[in-house]
């Protein structure tokens, strides 16, 4: 899959007749003027704004942190994405299955959470590597799109509900292991989140390391570009499918049990991402693990900071209009190269 | 008469100009052959010209109609039609309603259209695979698919951007004839073509591109012989 | 499904719709197993007698959170041989299913939907145990101005976090009409949305900013936990965090799962009468058997059936239409729930003494502690946090 | 040796003959059989369906009668989605419109539900014209495309909740009538009315998916989806005959809408809006093959009663497996795990991977 | 093999492949789905040889090569590649054991630029060869060290199929499979690439070759086959084909 929206055979030719000229904004520094758009919103937002200092500041930490954690859950979903093509619905549901995990782990184990969390890292990574080998992998070789998207969305229901049998639908805590909170610049911030958004730049950076460093990131890099050329020079491209989906489960993992500490846990509590973390992966570029945790902090901020002056789902409005905004002015993502 | 007239057209893309500046004037009824190395902006007048692709300056004339940034179904419509060099067929359909799509385009209803089709299909000798799939045909149905749509359509100036290259040299002969007799029949024709044995077989003139540019423009036979064309195409191998 | 009629075999079915699958099936379930212990309980005592000790069964629907499952499921336990429904928990689907209900002519209880539009239709089939959102409001509002009295700190002003849409702002509205009309005012209203709220400090604080001397919260079960967390790490000063129909201050796991920040936060609701014996001795029982503790949804699910079988019972009959008929002039004495009466119905259906009283934890325990008649303990007010 | 078996040779055929080769009028090629057929077999399953609810008891019938609005959302979604090639995750807006269309004017001004069916269907065709042309305008494609129409649904939920005349998330009760009542298209409970009126809507859309198939428009369209460039060389207005699609498709998914509220009397943001819906659309398609007239039908057939079968089953279980009563989330999880399996072993759908195989 | 083996049409007769046989197809069935292209074809190339493979439109050329590589699932028969059973293994296994295919489109990566187009061509090779294979390249195609930083999608035809073969010998294959590589070229590109292909020959790799230009194909190659429906018709060295009328006639168009 390129990063082409309009790409839809992800081994076709490379060479393309060529199109219609696209009409997308030619931004020739889009992550900066993205930026300067987000200083001179809350620039705003603080001088004209009319809201208590304190109160931005504390909505512009909050958003921030909110943002890690949205983040933290579309890194995986932009390399699923990215790479297979896949519009992953059960993230949201996987998320859950980990926290779940994690739960399970700290609550009969007695493992504290953030060991419990590494440990549930290896477990989702073999539960993707499966999910991907024996149930999408045929479909993604043969090009299917509608496929994986079904089967997705079996996937959630099929996850869910299998949670739900086990632990029933009341709300679970996670017993917390880190209490306690700092205040920066009148802002009040829990350490749990402090935590929660230090593991998303952590992982954000380790996978991009893994990304550009090793011939894995060299792999995908091939397989995403042109699946059949991949093969041609040597790479084992259903592997690749099969690896990349359980990193993508991996980072889910590490979301879910950072996470887990401040949400109450139902087997639906992880489907209200699902959503979010496509409009970041959009808007971070597909694959684009820098893009994903800059989207995830932006929609965090609208989210917030929109809340103070449009509350309750007002401020989602805010975030699909920007979401419909970027499809249509730059539908590669902030950080898509431009075309 | 002129039947296509375009004057100083040109195409930047980010940096690259794929065609700078191109005049030429296509006389009705006259079979145009362009030649030039691979990447001399060919396909991109093509484009240009059947408006897949809007120039950045310059102007293109049909048949006394200024056409300059029309969208690729208005110029269609109105008798300009191309050919790809990589086939685009609508894979999901038979060879039948492939050509019947574009015979629509003269033809409203479908038992008209559907008849026309067949005749062209006879006529470009796909007979055999009236009823099959478009997508198993092998390059020279295809070749002949894309050579058949565009004619359902009954245009005046016909763009084939290398309708040859992908068949075996025995096959070319049936499929350069097949031409010829459009041509005999009154058609006009842009030819690019990279097999000159075809190229000399039928231009009556022939442009030479080189990047974006003209080259040469004349009759095809001291056009050949330009040093400049061996030197940038032909190499010094063509005899 | 046969479609047989229940009280051929001698047993008489009730239809139970709940959420039973979907983000509501925790509670769903649990007032499920409300309503069967019910059953079980009454036949254990010898069922309807005034029909010969017929014995019930309760018909389980599951709503799966939706409508129009709800309203297939209701429609199949109506043709299963129900004469009776229990239902369903949220507003939405109460709707369809009381539409169902007066279709069918079967009489529908409603035990927990809270919406006051769903008794506005007119129906003839429809009653509902607890208050309703406009009568929660005010009486929250009574409530909170009376205990502030009661404890010689006198409130002049609140702020307001609710969840959007009808329940969240009916309750407010309704809260600050009566709150206003006593001449307190209400600073802020905070609203924030159902779904994707994560994080409540923002809410909060501009909720505090205002500096009223309660913040005033409405919604459900985690978001409440997020408000009440933002509250201690924010700690604002503030006479107390004070909850108006809200879905988790009074709910047992709540001290648990909140720790430290669900400490003396108040709870304006309508809850179980744990000072009534026979409610304890419920409440064990059901612990027993489900291994979850008795939340207040359950246990009105549990009345919504008692009251159906004393119905039963003045009708004579397991006609419907008949129990319909006992239903709109029935007298339940001692009521399983905190209220101010006998649980009677009004002509749209509303149970007339339906109220709320407030609870607040207290070491880890949810207590109640005002009006008087229910205290499980003083109040502590303003809290000392 | 006949390697250019492919082509005559040059000079073999008198060119005369070649020049100007005439299809006459009866030529065999030309007749169109399996287009007759269908309609044939489309009027058969319809005649059949149509006695069901004289045979059906009352909860069987009302599962009988959702998945004919499955059938219906799902035929809608097709005609876009399937032979358009444009894959929307946004059908719950059109269904919403319907839905919301009709439950306003009947309850704010009394207007007859047959009236709304046609002011819905023409809103829902505009506004998606409108969310179509921006998408296509901007060019978006496969799942950009999808998700974007993702957003204008959940946009259109947002903005529901919010407005006043819509009732916010308090949403619309149908006011009950004493008796039968055809101009308000209210029935006695559990009348076989109730099953037609969905079932007619069917058989429109059947019909009119077979005729739009083989008409210009929808040839056209067809041909964009496979190629738009080729389509658009060919003189065929992309953008006209994607949007005339699309308003076709979301007219009549925005029927089923109205007949939603009709049948269940209540209609709040998430019934209309929600992305269930959108997902109740694309499931029995997928399921049953997109881009097939019959794939919907199928699919809405199969997924439709599935989970309520299975719920029937798990209600009542036999005795080996009387240990699953009562587990809460077995039955969807039972479905989930179908429906999983029934994509991964038929991946162009049940009448899809059928067809093909009977074909071959 | 001195003399050609009988008329085409008629079965080739069985012949024993030499002992530094390197690939050898034994009665190979292979196709898409359900449909069957290749009916038992058997081919043989010899170490350091140039082999091709000339054909109708549609006899199946392709498919053979897509077929050695991998691409093309095998029905019947056999792959041999220096001993090992291709046709038991993946695209990439193949790569790995040294075969590797340029194919008919190309299949390059669009959106990357020339030199990471070719380093990925080196990605079953260890990380120390890449700087020789770089040069080998280069010095094989100097355009593409010019041009090393542009984007292989913006490459005129001609410039890609450079790219392709040379992303191809980055693998340092032992045996080399070309599929068309002069379609739609120049005509002096033809010649350049061509020549090339036999430069990489003298270079020690083994090449199997589809080619629509049959004439020049045939004078670059040590021998020769006729593929018809998915069957070899007639097989020699390159000057007895290029030679044989009815080839002269079918396949050279003269
Ligand atoms: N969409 C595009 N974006 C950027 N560059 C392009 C685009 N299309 C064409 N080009 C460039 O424009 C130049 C002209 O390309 P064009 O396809 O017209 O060549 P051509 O003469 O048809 O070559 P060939 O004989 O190989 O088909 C090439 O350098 C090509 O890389
Ligand atoms: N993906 C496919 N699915 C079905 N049939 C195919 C497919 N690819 C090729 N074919 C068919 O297989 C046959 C052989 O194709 P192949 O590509 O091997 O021919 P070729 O000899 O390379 O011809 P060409 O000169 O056209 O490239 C053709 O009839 C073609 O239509
Ligand atoms: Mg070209
Ligand atoms: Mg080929």
């Amino acid at each position: 899959m390129t990063t082409s929206p309009t790409a839809t055979d992800p081994g076709g030719p490379t060479t393309v007749e060529p199109d219609r000229e696209r009409r997308s904004l030619k931004l020739p520094a889009a992550p900066l003027f993205v930026l300067a758009a987000v200083v001179v919103a809350l620039a705003l937002v603080y001088t004209v704004g009319q809201r208590e200092t304190g109160l931005v500041t504390q909505s512009v930490a909050t958003g921030l942190l909110l943002g890690g954690v949205y983040a933290l859950v579309s890194v995986g979903l932009t390399l699923i994405f990215g790479v297979l093509g896949i519009v992953n619905f059960a993230q949201g549901a996987m998320l859950t299955m980990a926290m779940f995990l994690v739960y399970e782990m700290s609550t009969s184990g007695g493992i504290p959470v953030y060991v419990a969390t590494l440990l549930a890292v290896p477990v989702m990574f073999l539960f993707g590597v499966l999910v991907q080998a024996t149930l999408l992998n045929k479909l993604t070789m043969a090009g299917n799109e509608e496929g994986p998207l079904l089967i997705t969305l079996g996937l959630s229901l099929l996850i869910v509900n299998v949670l739900l049998m086990i632990f029933g639908g009341r709300p679970l805590r996670v017993p917390g292991s880190v209490s306690g909170r700092v205040e920066i610049l009148d802002a009040i911030m829990s350490y749990e989140r402090l935590i929660a958004f230090g593991g998303a730049l952590l992982v954000a950076g380790a996978l991009t390391l893994l990304l550009r460093g090793t011939s894995f990131g060299l792999s995908i890099r091939a397989v995403s570009a042109n699946t059949q050329g991949a093969s041609l020079v040597g790479v084992d491209v259903s592997r690749v499918y099969a690896l990349t989906f359980g990193i993508g489960s991996a980072c889910v993992a590490v979301a879910g049990g950072l996470m887990a500490p401040f949400l109450s846990l139902t087997p639906s509590v992880g489907e209200q991402f699902t959503i979010l973390a496509f409009v970041i992966v959009v808007l971070g570029g597909l694959g684009n693990v820098a893009g994903a945790v800059v989207g995830g902090l932006i929609i965090g901020l609208v989210q917030t900071v929109g809340a103070l002056y449009l509350p309750g789902t007002g401020s989602l409005i805010l975030v699909f209009g920007v979401f419909v905004l970027v499809l249509f002015f730059r539908p590669q993502g902030i950080f898509g190269a431009t075309r | 008469m002129t039947l296509l007239h375009v004057e100083s057209l040109t195409k930047t893309f980010a940096g690259l100009t794929a065609v700078r500046d191109v005049d030429v004037d296509v006389t009705d009824g006259e079979f145009l052959g362009i030649v030039g190395p691979n990447g001399a902006g060919k396909t991109t007048l093509f484009s240009l010209l059947a408006g897949q692709l809007e120039p950045t300056r310059g102007r293109v004339v049909f048949d006394g109609q200024d056409i300059t940034g029309w969208g690729p179904a208005k110029v269609a419509s109105v008798g300009l039609v191309r050919t790809f060099q990589l086939m685009r067929p609508f894979e999901s359909m038979s060879v039948l309603d492939n050509v019947a799509i574009a015979a629509h385009g003269r033809h409203r209803s479908r038992k008209a259209a559907r008849r026309a089709a067949l005749e062209v299909i006879d006529r470009v000798q796909l007979d055999r695979y009236v009823h099959s799939p478009s997508g198993s045909l092998p390059t020279a149905g295809l070749k002949r698919l894309e050579l058949a749509r565009a004619l359902a359509l009954e245009p005046r100036l016909l763009l084939l951007d290398e309708v040859l290259a992908g068949l075996v040299p025995a096959e070319r002969a049936p499929m350069i004839e097949l031409l010829r007799e459009i041509h005999a029949d009154g058609m006009t024709v842009m030819f690019v073509e990279h097999i000159m044995a075809a190229v000399m077989a039928l231009s009556e003139r022939l442009l030479v591109m080189a990047e974006g540019a003209e080259l040469a423009l004349g009759d095809p036979h001291e056009v050949i012989t330009d040093p400049r064309v061996v030197e940038a195409y032909l190499g010094e191998d063509y005899a | 499904g046969s479609g047989s009629s229940g009280s051929a075999d001698g047993e008489i079915m009730i239809g139970a719709v709940h959420p039973l699958t979907g983000a509501l099936a925790g509670v769903g379930s649990l007032m499920n197993n409300g309503a069967q212990m019910a059953v079980d309980d009454i036949n254990a005592a010898g069922g309807i007698e005034a029909l010969d000790g017929a014995q019930l069964t309760l018909g389980e629907g599951d709503s799966k959170g939706v409508a129009d499952s709800g309203q297939s499921e209701a429609q199949r336990l109506i043709s299963e041989g129900a004469v009776a429904l229990v239902g369903t928990y949220q507003s939405d689907v109460t709707a369809n299913v009381s539409a169902v209900a007066e279709r069918s002519g079967v009489p529908l209880v409603i035990d927990v939907a809270v919406d006051d539009s769903i008794l506005e239709q007119g129906y003839q089939n429809t009653f509902r145990i607890q208050p309703n959102a406009t009568s929660m409001g005010t009486d929250g509002a009574k409530a909170l101005i009376a205990l502030a009295e009661a404890n010689d700190e006198p409130i002049e002003s609140v702020s307001y976090i609710h969840i959007e849409g009808a329940f969240g702002q009916s309750v407010f509205d309704a809260f600050a009409e009566e709150a206003e009309a006593n001449g307190v005012e209400v600073l802020e209203e905070v609203t924030y949305p159902g779904t994707n709220f994560t994080d409540a400090t923002t809410q909060v604080r501009e909720a505090a900013a205002a500096d009223p001397d309660v913040i005033v919260a409405t919604g459900y079960y985690p978001d409440s936990l997020l408000i009440a967390q933002a509250v201690e790490a924010l700690g604002p000063d503030i006479d107390a965090v004070y909850g108006v129909a809200n879905g988790g201050f009074d709910d047992g796991a709540f001290p648990g799962d909140a720790g430290q920040a669900g400490n003396q936060v108040l709870s304006a609701n309508y809850h179980y009468a744990a000072t009534d014996e026979r409610v304890q001795d419920i409440r064990t029982r059901f612990e027993e058997e489900y291994g979850k503790p008795m939340e207040t949804a359950s246990m009105l699910s549990y009345q919504a059936v008692v009251v159906i079988a004393q119905a039963l019972e003045e009708a004579g009959s397991d006609d419907p239409e008949a129990v319909r008929e006992a239903l709109a002039g029935i007298e339940v004495d001692d009521p399983l729930l905190a209220f101010d009466g006998p649980i009677t119905f009004d002509e749209t259906g509303q149970n007339e003494n339906a109220t709320v009283i407030v609870m607040q934890i207290q070491d880890g325990e949810v207590e109640q502690v005002f009006p008087e008649d229910f205290t499980t303990s003083e109040p502590v007010y303003p809290t000392n946090r | 040796m006949s390697a250019t078996s492919t082509a005559g040779r040059p000079g073999t055929p008198a060119p005369g003959a070649t020049r100007r080769p005439s299809v006459g009028l009866d030529d065999p090629r030309l007749k169109d059989r399996s287009t007759s057929r269908t309609y044939a077999a489309l009027a058969l399953i319809v005649a059949l369906l149509a006695v069901l609810p004289l045979l059906l008891d009352e909860q069987t019938e009302a599962v009988a009668i959702r998945t004919l609005i499955f059938a219906i959302l799902a035929v809608g979604w097709n005609l876009m989605s399937g032979y358009g090639g444009m894959f929307s995750f946004g059908h719950a807006a059109f269904f919403g419109i319907g839905a919301y269309t009709d439950a306003y004017l009947l309850v704010e001004h009394g207007v007859s539900p047959w009236i709304s069916m046609l002011v819905g269907a023409a809103i829902s065709a505009a506004a998606g014209t409108l969310i179509a042309f921006l998408c296509l305008r901007y060019r978006l494609a496969g799942a950009y495309f999808a998700l974007a129409t993702f957003a204008f649904a959940q946009v259109f939920l947002l903005a529901v909740q919010n407005l006043d005349f819509l009732r916010r998330t308090e949403g619309f009760n149908v006011p009950l009538l004493l008796e039968d009542s055809w101009s308000m298209m209210q029935f006695e409970q559990g009348s076989p009315i109730y099953f037609w009126i969905p079932l007619a809507v069917l058989a429109l859309g059947l019909f009119g998916t077979v005729a739009f198939v083989n008409s210009r428009a929808g040839q056209y369209v067809q041909a964009v989806r496979d190629d738009e460039v080729a389509a658009a060389s060919l003189g065929i207005r992309v953008m006209r005959y994607r949007l005339v699609t699309v308003a076709l498709s979301c007219a009549f998914t925005s029927l089923a809408g109205a007949f939603y509220t009709q049948y269940y009397f209540f209609v709040g943001p998430e019934q209309a809006f929600g992305s269930g819906v959108s997902v109740n659309a694309i499931v029995p398609a997928v399921i049953g093959g997109i881009g097939t007239v019959f794939g919907p039908l199928v699919g809405a057939l199969v997924v439709g009663p599935l989970s309520e079968w299975i719920a029937q089953i798990l209600r009542d279980p036999p005795e080996s497996l009387a240990f699953l009563q009562g587990v809460t989330g077995l039955d969807v999880a039972i479905y989930a795990a179908l429906l999983v399996l029934i994509v991964l072993f038929m991946p162009k759908g049940i009448y899809g991977t059928l067809r093909d195989r009977f074909r071959s | 093999m001195s003399t050609p083996t009988p008329a085409p049409g008629t079965a080739p007769a069985p012949h024993r492949p030499p002992g530094d046989s390197l690939l050898q197809l034994r009665d190979l069935h292979a196709g898409y789905r359900r449909l069957e292209i290749l009916h038992g074809l058997d081919l043989h190339v010899a170490r350091g040889e140039i082999v091709s493979l000339i054909g109708a439109n549609g006899a199946g050329k392709t498919t053979t090569l897509r077929a050695v590589a991998g691409l093309v699932s095998v029905t019947g028969g056999e792959i041999l590649f220096d001993g090992a059973a291709v046709h038991k293994m993946k695209p990439h296994q193949v790569v790995r054991a040294g075969l590797v295919h340029v194919a008919q489109d190309r299949a390059l990566f669009g959106d990357l630029q020339v030199i990471e187009n070719l380093e990925m061509g080196a990605y079953s090779q260890p990380r120390s060869t890449v700087k020789a294979s770089l040069e080998e390249v280069f010095d094989l195609f100097p355009i593409l060290a010019a041009r090393r930083a542009q984007k292989a999608e913006t490459m005129s035809g001609g410039q890609q199929q450079m790219l392709a073969i040379g992303r191809a010998m980055m693998a340092r294959p032992t045996c080399l499979t070309l599929d068309e590589p002069s379609v739609g070229l120049a005509p002096n590109l033809v010649a350049q690439v061509l020549e090339a292909i036999g430069r990489i020959r003298d270079s020690g790799v083994t090449v199997l070759i589809v080619e629509q230009n049959a004439s020049q194909a045939l004078a670059i190659s040590d021998r020769a086959y006729v593929i018809e429906s998915g069957a070899i018709v007639l097989e020699g060295t390159g000057a007895e084909l290029a030679d044989d009328p009815r080839v002269r006639e079918a396949y050279l168009g003269v």
